[in-house]
């Protein structure tokens, strides 16, 4: 088991109710499992603790545990260690993600900066090779290019061959295609899928879009005010759900999709 | 951070009470008539009778004090209200308007804050005598163009905005857009300017009275007796302190003062 | 902003024997009697100093183009005349090896001295001072000068030297020679590089930095003992002072009694007198100075002793006249003391004149000398007392000149006024009916016609001296102005700098200087 | 490359406003040189002679012309005072007052960036709070004020410099540089506690950007984020403000050359102006608001090229 999630509850200070609230799942290696929700369910702060991300202020409880290593246990500078080697997070907005001051192959291969010794030459082939991963056209153009300069489907690629160079075990990826046209958003889909495959990477993929969840995923967890309320093999979930809440969540899918 | 903009608001707030209150007493009564010589012993060290001390004409230091304080608020008042108003009209009609007059305008802004603020001074003063009228006109001048500056690109952004465009369409005049639209927008780049401009007022005042250029003797001003104090430094230390820490207090009193509004806004 | 503070002392000639009185250093500390001051300095202490001084030299450094007293002030040491004034208010032969004045007055004879060089290594000969008096005539800006000069006759070599003939009798033509620096015929440009014949050389300056000067060792006299003095500009009067206080400075004269009291460094503190009278000169065509009751009214309102106390703790000399006391044969002490600090008095005679409440008037200083500054804010606080409200009104040097000295678009003002050359005609001239420079507007019969008595050169010397007093009196007795002060001169040295000299002109005389 | 044409025209033109303003100015100015030149005793005769000599008789738009043209020759004219070149006499006394600015400058920057990164990583929000009022305090002392405490404490009370007792940078250069340390430190404290102020508040709005959470997501350390990630992008502002103060910190500096006895182009300033010595002071005037502007231009291209998003925007 890769990962093993126990009884996870994250408390901010001055909050009427716990953020994430008694959440316990796991993921096997390669293992793609979707997270769906509600905007504001707790699917993000889930992704964030995963990541070794302690949000400032935040009480967490519970257990972690990631290849038997217990992340709430670990000190900042282990949490360090593990970010971007063992897990790495992508987000919504890609733009806002890159710093635009730099250049974009210099964020690509910012992990392998942190957490290897590699000359910058060989940081270089490797962050190429990846973009090239990514299906990015002409990566060596693009690695000195700056942020503005690329397109939104452009930058996600970039951000998952970001993700991905390190070779990390889980993926976290939240709401990575929202930002996003809907052609362009398959297209990633297929990239994330490709990649996790090839790298036999366990994935978490976080979205508010049961639609894509189902494409992409065999496996999902549906999330509520903090709390999981679902889980099962995704067409289980469509077929069946069991709860309103699902129900609600399979009804906002255009009618046309849903069969 | 509910503590913190407490804190910024309660301690600029309290100084900016303290300062503007002694000032505002100051204008109204003082322990010694700042004028009067020998009211004490030339360089007295502070002491109850006189709280910081007298100067070289034995005058008490904290009435003049309160009194040059009291000047420089009025003086920066008074520049601030010159640059607020006429750089608002020049920087309105400018945005709105546009056009090579824009331009002119525009360069001659610049002209002005190039001018060194010095020489308009000793302009104005040669012209009309040295005072305070004189200088509160010199350093109105030379407050215009940031203002204008602020309001004129406030004013060419509303302007395109569509509610400006559909009441140009509904035939609404100039004038009126001007006024009922475009001035209650500029409140809020006003307002920081105002506060800004007021601290850099009252710098300027004290540079200027540090020159010589300012409120005319007897008359105490806090910058001419920083200037006077500099001979009796090392007999009379409090007499440069005093002046000196009135300059830097009332400065000061004020930028916390905008620090906390500041952060309570963004809050 | 300190500005040529003596710009308006134009101090340029000596008297004529005339003078009876002289000044010596009044040393606060002790310094030895023994001031020869020729090569006795210490051989470790490098013969260099750095003299402080208030202004730049900044109108003319050409003998015939100075303007400001602070410029002469240092040039004395580079220019002389045929004669030259001593600390001690005579002339003593310069570039002349001596004098002599024919019984009708109208022949001076200037035998030459031999060896006379010039700092270019030039030797001086008749042609130069030909030149000199020629281009001084033609060019001068002392419009006093330039009307003495018109009375020459004529300029030759004779058997005894240069020969100067006047069309008519001048008693003050020597002093006025005095002025007449010698430079060389064919020489340099003056205003760039002045070249003069006295004991320093002038070396270079630095435009408000400083102006160097250096020995002259083809010097006729006496070397002195100094082998180089640099003038440092500080323009500013506090920074002049912290750079004296913190020991930057070896010398700086001309400082006020509380920048004295305030040294620190133990410098040696000698005191003197400025040799101007410091007055609020009132213009009588302006109501209410035209009335004699308010004038009077004003010298009984003001304190002229508390003045000094608050000003200069005491220091300083009243006058109550237009003469100050280096004129020992004619300054009158007594006249200081007519009119006593008397507050009902002032206000009696105010309210006679028609002034029950007091007036108001406006108060015009030049804002370029602190101590002029100074003593109007004191004098406004106490003319408070009487109902009196003066507006002081600061402003520039230039505005003063145009619109209150040449203009006389003014109701009061408070400067000082020293004597152009050391006559008593140079003090009291100006006041004459029609006197160009009749600033105030003075018109009293009795005094044009005791000043033409004394100016008149059929009367004995004694004759003349009684009318010349009799002039001072007339100022006293119809309170021309609210006379003051002669200002205290404080000159800071350095504690093993000897051999400081007061004049009775604006003048620093760096010869006599030594270190112990 | 059109818009940096436009700013230069701008810029011309602003500067042509500039000397006419001056010009305009000096004409508006009572009392004449001749007077400041001449001094008390002199006959009118002479005064209007010296006037045709100086040329001050002719009209004030053929002036103008005369000056103008030459000026961009390169001809800045004469002193009516020194009766020598403007150029010449300017040359010593810009050398003190750039040394100044660039003192000045270089310990603003030494001192706002390094405690403004250090007031940007402060955690406790007290001790933020300290620092924020301390650095405003620091922000509200004029310099003026500061050279005086300088010269009092430092100079009279510590014996760390001899006040007034400056050095011409001919003489010596290191020395010159050493007297400057105190007049550049007063003009430099309150302008850096301003950057720290805006690098402060400028690195915290960075710190919340996602990048920020990007580049935590790799493992980044913090003083890595914040000196690799952060710093590029909060110094942006900064640059602007720190280009425009070299324009401030010339205008303080003739302040504080009073203050503390330099020879430099604003004590010649203040005294050509008293002396009604127009053409130096035109000469200064114009060359200072060059500066101004050209410092204002210097702080735009700066930010271009700092900040990829406008180099070629």
């Amino acid at each position: 088991m890769l990962l093993e999630v126990n009884d996870l509850t994250v408390r901010f200070p001055g909050a009427s109710r716990p953020a994430v609230e008694g959440a316990a799942f796991s993921l096997e290696r390669g293992e793609i499992l979707g997270l769906v929700g509600e905007s504001g369910s707790g699917k993000s702060v889930t992704a964030l603790c995963l990541g070794g991300l302690l949000l400032p202020g935040a009480k967490v409880s519970g257990s972690i545990r990631l290849e038997g290593r217990e992340l709430l246990q670990c000190t900042e500078k282990e949490l360090r260690a593990l970010r971007g080697r063992e897990t790495a997070l992508v987000f919504q907005e890609p733009m806002a993600s890159f710093n635009p001051v730099l250049p974009v192959g210099k964020q690509v291969e910012e992990a392998l900066r942190v957490h290897t010794r590699l000359s910058s030459r060989e940081r270089r082939e490797r962050a190429l090779a990846a973009m090239s991963a990514a299906e990015l056209p002409e990566p060596e153009t693009l690695y000195r290019r700056y942020p503005h300069e690329l397109s939104g489907g452009q930058l996600q690629r970039a951000m998952l061959a970001a993700a991905v160079i390190s070779e990390p075990k889980l993926l976290l990826s939240d709401e990575i295609t929202t930002a996003l046209d809907a052609t362009v958003q398959v297209q990633i889909l297929d990239l994330l899928a490709r990649l996790a495959r090839e790298r036999n990477m366990a994935v978490l993929f976080i979205s508010h879009d049961l639609r894509l969840v189902r494409k992409l995923c065999p496996r999902a967890l549906v999330m509520k005010d903090g709390r999981i309320v679902e889980e099962g093999p995704v067409e289980d979930l469509f077929r069946a759900p069991r709860e309103d809440y699902t129900r609600r969540l399979i009804a906002a899918i255009p009618t046309r999709e849903r069969r | 951070m509910g503590k913190r903009t407490n804190l910024f608001l309660l301690l600029g707030g309290g100084l900016t009470a303290l300062m503007v209150g002694l000032a505002l007493l100051g204008t109204f009564w003082t322990p010694y008539s700042p004028t009067a010589m020998g009211a004490g012993e030339k360089f007295a060290p502070p002491s109850l009778a006189h709280l910081l001390g007298t100067d070289n004409f034995g005058r008490d230091v904290f009435s003049r004090v309160l009194q040059g304080m009291g000047a420089s608020l009025l003086i920066a008042a008074c520049v601030v209200a010159i640059g607020c108003l006429a750089g608002t009209l020049v920087g309105c009609l400018c945005g709105y308007f546009g056009g090579p007059a824009d331009y002119l305008l525009t360069r001659l802004c610049d002209a002005v804050t190039a001018f060194p603020s010095v020489l308009l001074a000793l302009v104005i003063v040669s012209l009309a005598g040295r005072g305070t009228a004189q200088i509160v006109v010199a350093l109105g001048i030379l407050f215009i163009p940031s203002f204008a500056r602020l309001v004129r690109g406030e004013t060419a952004r509303h302007r395109q905005a569509n509610y400006i465009q559909s009441a140009r369409l509904m035939g609404v005049s100039h004038g009126r857009i001007l006024t009922a639209h475009i001035l209650p927008n500029l409140w809020g780049v006003l307002g920081p300017g105002v506060v800004i401009g007021f601290n850099n007022a009252v710098l300027s005042e004290a540079s200027m009275s540090f020159l010589g250029l300012g409120v005319q003797p007897p008359f105490p001003s806090l910058g001419s007796m920083l200037s006077d104090s500099q001979t009796y430094l090392q007999r009379a230390p409090w007499y440069a302190l005093s002046a000196g820490m009135a300059i830097a207090l009332l400065i000061l009193g004020f930028s916390l003062l905008a620090e906390g509004l500041q952060r309570r806004r963004r809050a | 902003m300190k500005k040529r503070i003596l710009a308006l002392f134009l101090a340029v000639g000596v008297l004529s024997g005339l003078l009876g009185g002289c000044q010596e250093a009044t040393p606060t500390d002790p310094i030895p009697s023994d001031t020869n001051g020729t090569s006795t300095q210490a051989p470790q202490k490098p013969a260099e100093i750095a003299v402080g001084i208030a202004q730049d030299l900044d109108d003319s450094l050409d003998p015939y183009h100075m303007t400001a007293a602070g410029t002469r002030e240092v040039m004395f040491n580079v220019f002389e005349g045929l004669v030259k004034p001593d600390s001690r208010g005579n002339l003593v032969p310069a570039v002349a090896e001596s004098y002599a004045i024919s019984p009708d007055g109208l022949t001076y004879t200037f035998p030459l001295r031999e060896g006379v060089t010039f700092h270019n290594g030039k030797e001086c000969t008749f042609e130069d001072v030909l030149y000199s008096f020629q281009t001084c005539a033609a060019d001068s800006v002392n419009s006093t000068v330039v009307a003495a000069l018109s009375n020459v006759a004529d300029i030759s070599e004779g058997e005894g030297g240069v020969v100067i003939t006047l069309t008519a009798p001048d008693p003050d033509f020597l002093s006025m020679a005095a002025s007449v620096y010698i430079i060389p015929k064919d020489g340099t440009d003056q205003a760039a590089h002045p070249v003069g014949t006295g004991p320093f050389r002038f070396v270079s300056r630095s435009i408000q930095e400083n102006v160097i000067l250096e020995r002259f060792d083809g010097y006729y006299g006496a070397k002195p003992a100094l082998e180089r003095v640099t003038y440092r500009i500080f323009e500013d009067g506090n920074a002049l002072f912290t750079a004296l206080n913190s020991g930057a400075l070896d010398l700086v004269a001309h400082l006020t009694v509380d920048q004295v009291e305030s040294l620190t460094n133990g410098y040696q503190v000698l005191e003197g007198t400025m040799n101007l009278v410091q007055a609020m000169y009132l213009n009588h065509a302006e109501a209410p100075f035209d009335s004699e009751l308010v004038r009077q009214a004003l010298c009984y309102a003001v304190d002229v002793d508390a003045m000094l106390a608050l000003t200069a703790d005491g220091h300083g000399t009243k006058v109550g006249s237009s003469m100050y006391p280096a004129f020992g044969k004619y300054f009158d002490p007594a006249l200081a003391d007519r009119y006593p600090h008397d507050v009902e008095k002032a206000k009696s005679l105010l309210a006679e004149a028609g002034y029950p409440d007091g007036f108001s008037f406006t108060l015009t200083v030049p804002s370029n000398y602190d101590p002029h500054v100074d003593t109007a804010t004191v004098l406004v606080e106490q003319l408070k007392e009487v109902g009196v409200d003066a507006k002081l009104e600061l402003v520039e040097w230039n505005t003063w000149l145009e619109d209150v000295y040449a203009g006389r678009n003014f109701q009061a003002t408070l400067v000082g006024f020293d004597a152009s050359t050391l006559t008593a005609s140079a003090m009291l001239a100006r006041w004459v009916t029609d006197n160009g420079k009749n600033m105030i507007n003075y018109a009293n019969p009795d005094y044009d016609s005791a000043y033409a008595a004394a100016q008149d050169p059929s009367h004995t010397e004694e004759e003349q001296t009684a009318y010349y007093k009799e002039c001072l009196d007339i100022l006293s007795r119809t309170a021309a102005n609210v006379y003051l002060q002669d200002l205290a001169d404080f000159v800071a040295v350095a504690p093993n700098l000897k051999g400081y000299e007061f004049y009775p002109l604006y003048v620093m005389d760096m010869s006599l200087l030594f270190f112990e | 490359m059109k818009s940096l044409l436009k700013k230069c025209a701008a810029l011309i033109i602003t500067l042509f406003l500039v000397s006419a303003l001056a010009f305009l100015a000096f004409s508006l100015i009572p009392a004449d040189p001749a007077t400041s030149l001449l001094g008390s005793e002199a006959t009118p005769e002479a005064k209007a002679a010296l006037r045709a000599e100086l040329g001050l008789d002719r009209p004030l738009l053929v002036r103008y012309w005369e000056w103008l043209t030459g000026f961009l020759r390169g001809d800045l004219g004469n002193s009516y005072l020194y009766r020598m070149g403007v150029g010449e006499m300017l040359a010593g006394k810009l050398t003190v007052t750039a040394l100044l600015t660039a003192e000045s400058f270089l310990f603003t920057l030494l001192l706002a960036l390094p405690l403004g990164i250090l007031a940007g990583s402060v955690k406790n929000p007290w001790l933020d709070a300290a620092c924020t009022v301390l650095d405003q305090a620091a922000m509200s002392v004029p310099p003026f004020f500061l050279g005086i405490l300088a010269c009092y404490v430092l100079g009279y009370g510590l014996r760390l410099f001899v006040p007034g007792a400056y050095v011409s940078p001919e003489e010596d250069l290191w020395g010159c540089l050493g007297y400057l340390v105190f007049p550049a430190l007063s003009i430099a404290i309150p302008r850096a506690a301003m950057a720290v102020k805006l690098l402060r508040s400028s690195i915290l709005t960075e710190l919340g950007r996602d990048y920020v959470r990007t580049a935590r997501s790799r493992g980044a350390s913090e003083r890595d984020i914040l000196l690799r990630q952060v710093l590029r992008n909060a110094i942006l502002p900064v640059i602007t403000f720190l280009a425009v103060s070299l324009a401030e910190i010339m205008t303080m500096s003739i302040l504080i050359e009073q203050v503390f006895s330099i020879p430099g182009v604003g004590r010649l300033l203040l005294s050509s102006i008293s002396n009604r010595d127009y053409p130096v002071v035109l000469a200064i005037v114009t060359l200072l608001s060059a500066w101004i502007v050209a410092v204002n231009f210097l702080a735009d291209l700066l930010t271009r090229l700092a900040d990829p998003r406008v180099r070629l925007g």
